[in-house]
């Protein structure tokens, strides 16, 4: 057992799956003197060695692209993108190299690569070191797509994607960084991707989120629950592709009441593709209409005054819930 | 190169070709769909691919490779398969282009229609021999369209700063569809090496001999852990971009000009006038081959399309 | 009155504004000497000449990049991207600059540029040449989003998007590049972006879609109308960012069942956001779950066979639209 | 450089390295969220902006370059506001990080936080400028790290193959963040330059009269249609990479070394010692520019924050 917070978490995972598979190896800026600008690998280049533990350029087509091609050779790289936002040069790789490449070659070739990418906004991040990119890559066949919340989870999680036979991009909320800590298990606990979590029990609103949805689900569910006694179901996605649809159809058959939450903007967030799914599945179950609670559809500033007004709230959501409960 | 060589060069441009016109024919008549073929750059992939040791050292191919890919091994047979879109196409199962080849046992990575995307692939593969050992070295076709591409320049990049074991082989002809070379670049390709800190170098793509130094000394430099080489090899390109091009932005002087200039006819000549080979040879050559061929071509049309029960196979391990 | 297909009707728009305005350029992959793969600026490189048609380098960060810039500087390039699959290079430039500048500027740089971009399925392409990659465009704060189905609308849009202060990606379905002829009106005939049309009334079923879709559509509504009687209100978005909420609001109300549809692959598609809101802001007017259709979640193949199962058909379309109706 | 243009120099180095110590301090208090200055790049970044004329030429900085910006005619107290995320910065409007500059009257181009990604926009403000003929010159600044991005091949080739106006000036500190230069790249910068056909020059970016005899160089074969130049500038990088950077990837004795290296401190010497300015000169210049700035500063810090009515303005036109 081992107490870790988030980011120890996602080293601890790195370090043992390191140590166990001689074929893991890790790519990125700053990954290796430095130990990442978020210390995911700190200690892993003097234990390892700069073979396996790579500084590489500024180049993010090179990262992606380069831990493909050694995958199909047989390693199974991690990449770290250091911020999210900076994906977006190496998009191409993502969604039209490593997702079609099993599929295009009739299975011969597999990608099996961890694209981490630290997500969310952060106080003075702005808009380059702020944003929640991860819609695209739900959108795009052939990859999975994995946010977890807690420390335990991101272990387990990093450990079976690391694992996993296929590419997967792999969010790490950087507000939850270093949080909150928890014991985060062994070097066995694996988790299943692609199953979702029942954070907090409840019988009247579910709020199925991810990542740091999940905490902010959690205060306003203890604010209306002790304010209004509403209780309040907290579904964790932590896989946002492919989605646990029975977990979400198990949720809103139970509460009939759904609100969707995330950081990302709200217009085409994967909010809307859980929402659409409830809408159209669960139809029947439902006594009120799916709400999205999302980010506002502008850009995250340096300032707080203009990114607190963006990003959902507590306040925000437990109004939310509210609503849904006296629908 | 040796006579034996020269001969093996005849053989499989000879074969290159014989596929490549049952390709267009195919496309003529509407059972092909998309046909990129490279004729006239011939004689330039078999002489880089005849360098590598199949199976051992990995190959990433563009899409107008087949001389390299018949050179390493792939039959007529499967060109055919996936050039009909044919369940049984070995390479794509149909899924792909015509000539999208990828091969496990031939260590063929698998070629996308998009330009330059494999080159950090062939990075990444060199970065895995090393690591595991294999001995393998990465060679990387494109063309020189490819080279504009940022895909490229982080790719040659990250080679250059590890020394990696790979070999970089543009296949310039000139042309990006009918973007001319001046349009796209302000030097030669071979000009960009020094930037990484590799040897470049420019070679008549037509000359056999030359290319296969060239591309052995890039080969051997690889393996002996001294790094990336960039060989840019000259060719013409003989026909239309692919089977959808109108190429009306050649005329038919250039064209015709392409063709009287055919590096395959001028070593046909070379190769008789040298005595390596007879006419009688290369005439029984050609035939045989342009029957074989045709056979392929024929099984291929026979064999069974993809069923739609495999639509969402392979998408996940 | 000019009788146009959708590519004659493109390259009309792109010339009269070049004529109308010395600031409208052109840049992209074979556009000058070629006219474009798919003709859309033939003669153009002849009337306006090399300083304003510029034939690029296979460089599709410089493309969007160049026009960005350039745009900034006084300019209103319109960029032609060949197939838009090959927009993800410069997904970047379109998500993390274009989108941003303005916003991140408070208002000092504009950036009018329109990305043209055909895309879709059509015979033959395979996985890189008939790509659907309109959703995450329309996740993005700052870009508008643009996708015609007819002739007229290319023209009238295409004009607007030239004209529009902001940048704007303007997706030409491919397979509708031919099909069809219509009077595409004058040089004044510009359109408002941001409005969707309703292409066929109908007070049953309503199909909300757009370019491709379009087509499928009315072929579908011919099929249960003609056999079933369903009348089938058809709604082409043509604008699906901005998304004209109102007139979804106007259909949905009047028909109480709507269908979403399009090419692209249906998870975390343009169907996804569509029928969240019409769950969320419209879920008293219905009187069936909305339901959605688009490509299965695979890539697009060159065989034939794959490809047809894989895209919705008339069949698929026309059958959700009884089952709606019946519902 | 004349002993006015030193004098010049010197003026606004010091006024840089004031804004640039205050800048630090505010980030201590934990005013400044998020701080990055250029500190031992002021004399390459003076000198070269020094060589473009405001208004006519087109600026497109990296986040790094206060100095730039200081010698264009962007004032301490506009750095102030944008550091502290105030309303009324003209820049972002506090919407980005400190010293993300944004002007149009001095032509600066909106900086990103992202490494690369205005490289192409200078191109394009280059194709614009000739297009519309305003004489206008592109000057775009950026780090060694920027030179590994995709972006930057792409548009210096872009820049290279139509001769654009335009001046690539690489700030090269040997630093990505931690990233040496040997992990960045297996040749200098400016070896690229010939790759794109444009020359490339390595100078000592702290030598003020050799960056500024490159730089208007290439500003007058730019002007006079000779097309681009790349201009590598090696500069020390005095402090962390950030407010945020530990540096745990440098040991005191290499931080101490580029204190007692400092090019500011040496421009001084070296003027006074030749008699271009007096020790009491220089010490009256600091002193008043420490107090001015110190003023900047405060009016900063009093300034009001945003307001969150203004969260869905200039996002669209
Ligand atoms: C990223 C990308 N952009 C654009 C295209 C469209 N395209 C296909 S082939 C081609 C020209 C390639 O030229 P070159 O690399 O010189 O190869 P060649 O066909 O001449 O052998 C273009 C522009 C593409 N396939 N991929
Ligand atoms: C596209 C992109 N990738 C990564 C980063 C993260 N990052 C910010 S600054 C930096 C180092 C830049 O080094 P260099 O270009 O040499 O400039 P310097 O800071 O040394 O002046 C990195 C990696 C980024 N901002 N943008
Ligand atoms: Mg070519
Ligand atoms: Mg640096």
């Amino acid at each position: 057992m081992t107490d870790c917070n988030m980011v120890e978490a996602i080293r601890l995972a790195l370090l043992e799956e390191m140590d166990r598979d001689a074929t893991v190896v890790l790519l990125g800026e700053d990954v290796g003197r430095k130990g990442g600008v978020f210390k995911a690998s700190e200690g892993l280049l003097d234990r390892f060695g700069a073979g396996r533990v790579v500084d590489t350029p500024i180049s993010e087509i090179a990262i992606a692209g380069v831990a493909i091609g050694a995958a199909m050779m047989g390693l199974r790289p991690v990449a770290e993108f250091q911020f999210a936002d900076y994906l977006h040069p190496a998009y191409d790789q993502l969604v039209s190299q490593a997702a079609t490449m099993r599929w295009r070659s009739v299975g011969t070739w597999g990608v099996p690569v961890v694209f981490r990418a630290p997500f969310g906004a952060v106080n003075g991040g702005g808009v380059y070191h702020s944003q929640s990119p991860e819609a695209p890559y739900c959108h795009t066949p052939g990859l999975k797509v994995v946010a977890p919340s807690t420390p335990r989870d991101a272990h387990g999680l990093l450990k079976a994607a690391i694992r996993d036979d296929d590419p997967v991009v792999f969010f790490e909320h950087k507000r939850n960084y270093r949080t909150l800590r928890e014991d985060v298990g062994g070097n066995d606990d694996v988790l299943r991707l692609g199953t979702a979590r029942v954070d907090r029990n409840g019988d009247d609103v579910a709020v199925i989120t991810y990542a740091g949805g999940v905490h902010l689900a959690r205060e306003a569910a203890d604010a209306v629950s002790s304010r209004d006694g509403i209780g309040v179901e907290i579904l964790d996605l932590r896989t946002l592709a492919p989605l646990d649809h029975e977990a979400i159809a198990r949720t809103v058959t139970k509460t009939g009441r759904a609100l969707v939450l995330h950081e990302a903007n709200r217009t085409m967030g994967v909010g809307a593709e859980v929402a659409a799914f409830v809408a159209e599945e669960l139809f029947a179950e439902l006594d009120a209409p799916v709400v999205r609670v999302g980010a506002a559809d502008v850009h995250l500033t340096y300032n707080a005054v203009e990114q607190a007004a963006a990003l959902p709230s507590v306040d925000g959501v437990a109004g939310a819930i509210r609503r849904l409960a006296h629908y | 190169m040796d006579a034996d060589r020269l001969r093996e060069v005849h053989r499989l441009a000879t074969l290159t070709r014989a596929v490549d016109e049952r390709l267009w024919a195919l496309s003529r008549q509407g059972r092909a769909g998309f046909v990129l073929t490279g004729r006239g750059h011939e004689l330039a992939q078999i002489a880089t691919a005849m360098s590598l040791r199949v199976g051992v050292d990995s190959a990433w191919l563009y899409y107008r490779d087949l001389g390299v890919a018949l050179t390493m091994g792939v039959t007529p047979h499967e060109v055919f398969l996936g050039a009909l879109g044919k369940a049984d196409d070995p390479h794509s199962g149909g899924r792909q282009l015509t000539a999208h080849f990828s091969s496990r046992a031939l260590r063929i990575g698998s070629v996308s229609s998009e330009v330059a995307g494999h080159l950090p692939h062939a990075v990444g593969a060199a970065y895995a021999h090393r690591v595991l050992g294999d001995g393998g070295v990465a060679v990387c076709w494109f063309g020189d369209g490819a080279a504009s591409e940022g895909a490229t320049h982080e790719a040659m990049n990250f080679a250059g700063v590890h020394r990696l074991p790979v070999v970089f082989v543009c296949e310039n002809n000139g042309l990006a569809i009918s973007v001319p070379l001046s349009l796209q670049m302000a030097a030669p390709v071979a000009a960009r090496a020094a930037g990484y800190g590799m040897p470049g170098l420019t070679v008549d793509g037509t000359d056999v001999d030359r290319v296969w130094a060239a591309a052995s000394d890039a080969m051997d430099r690889a393996r002996a852990g001294e790094g990336p080489t960039l060989l840019e090899v000259g060719v013409p390109r003989m026909l239309a971009h692919s089977s959808q091009d109108d190429e009306s932005y050649r005329t038919d002087e250039e064209r015709a000009a392409l063709v009287a200039a055919d590096p395959l006819v001028a070593l046909r000549r070379r190769l008789v006038d040298e005595g390596v080979l007879s006419q009688d040879d290369v005439d029984a050559e050609i035939a045989s081959t342009a029957e074989s061929v045709r056979d392929d071509a024929h099984r291929a049309l026979d064999a069974p399309d993809p069923t739609p029960d495999r639509l969402h196979r392979w998408l996940y391990a």
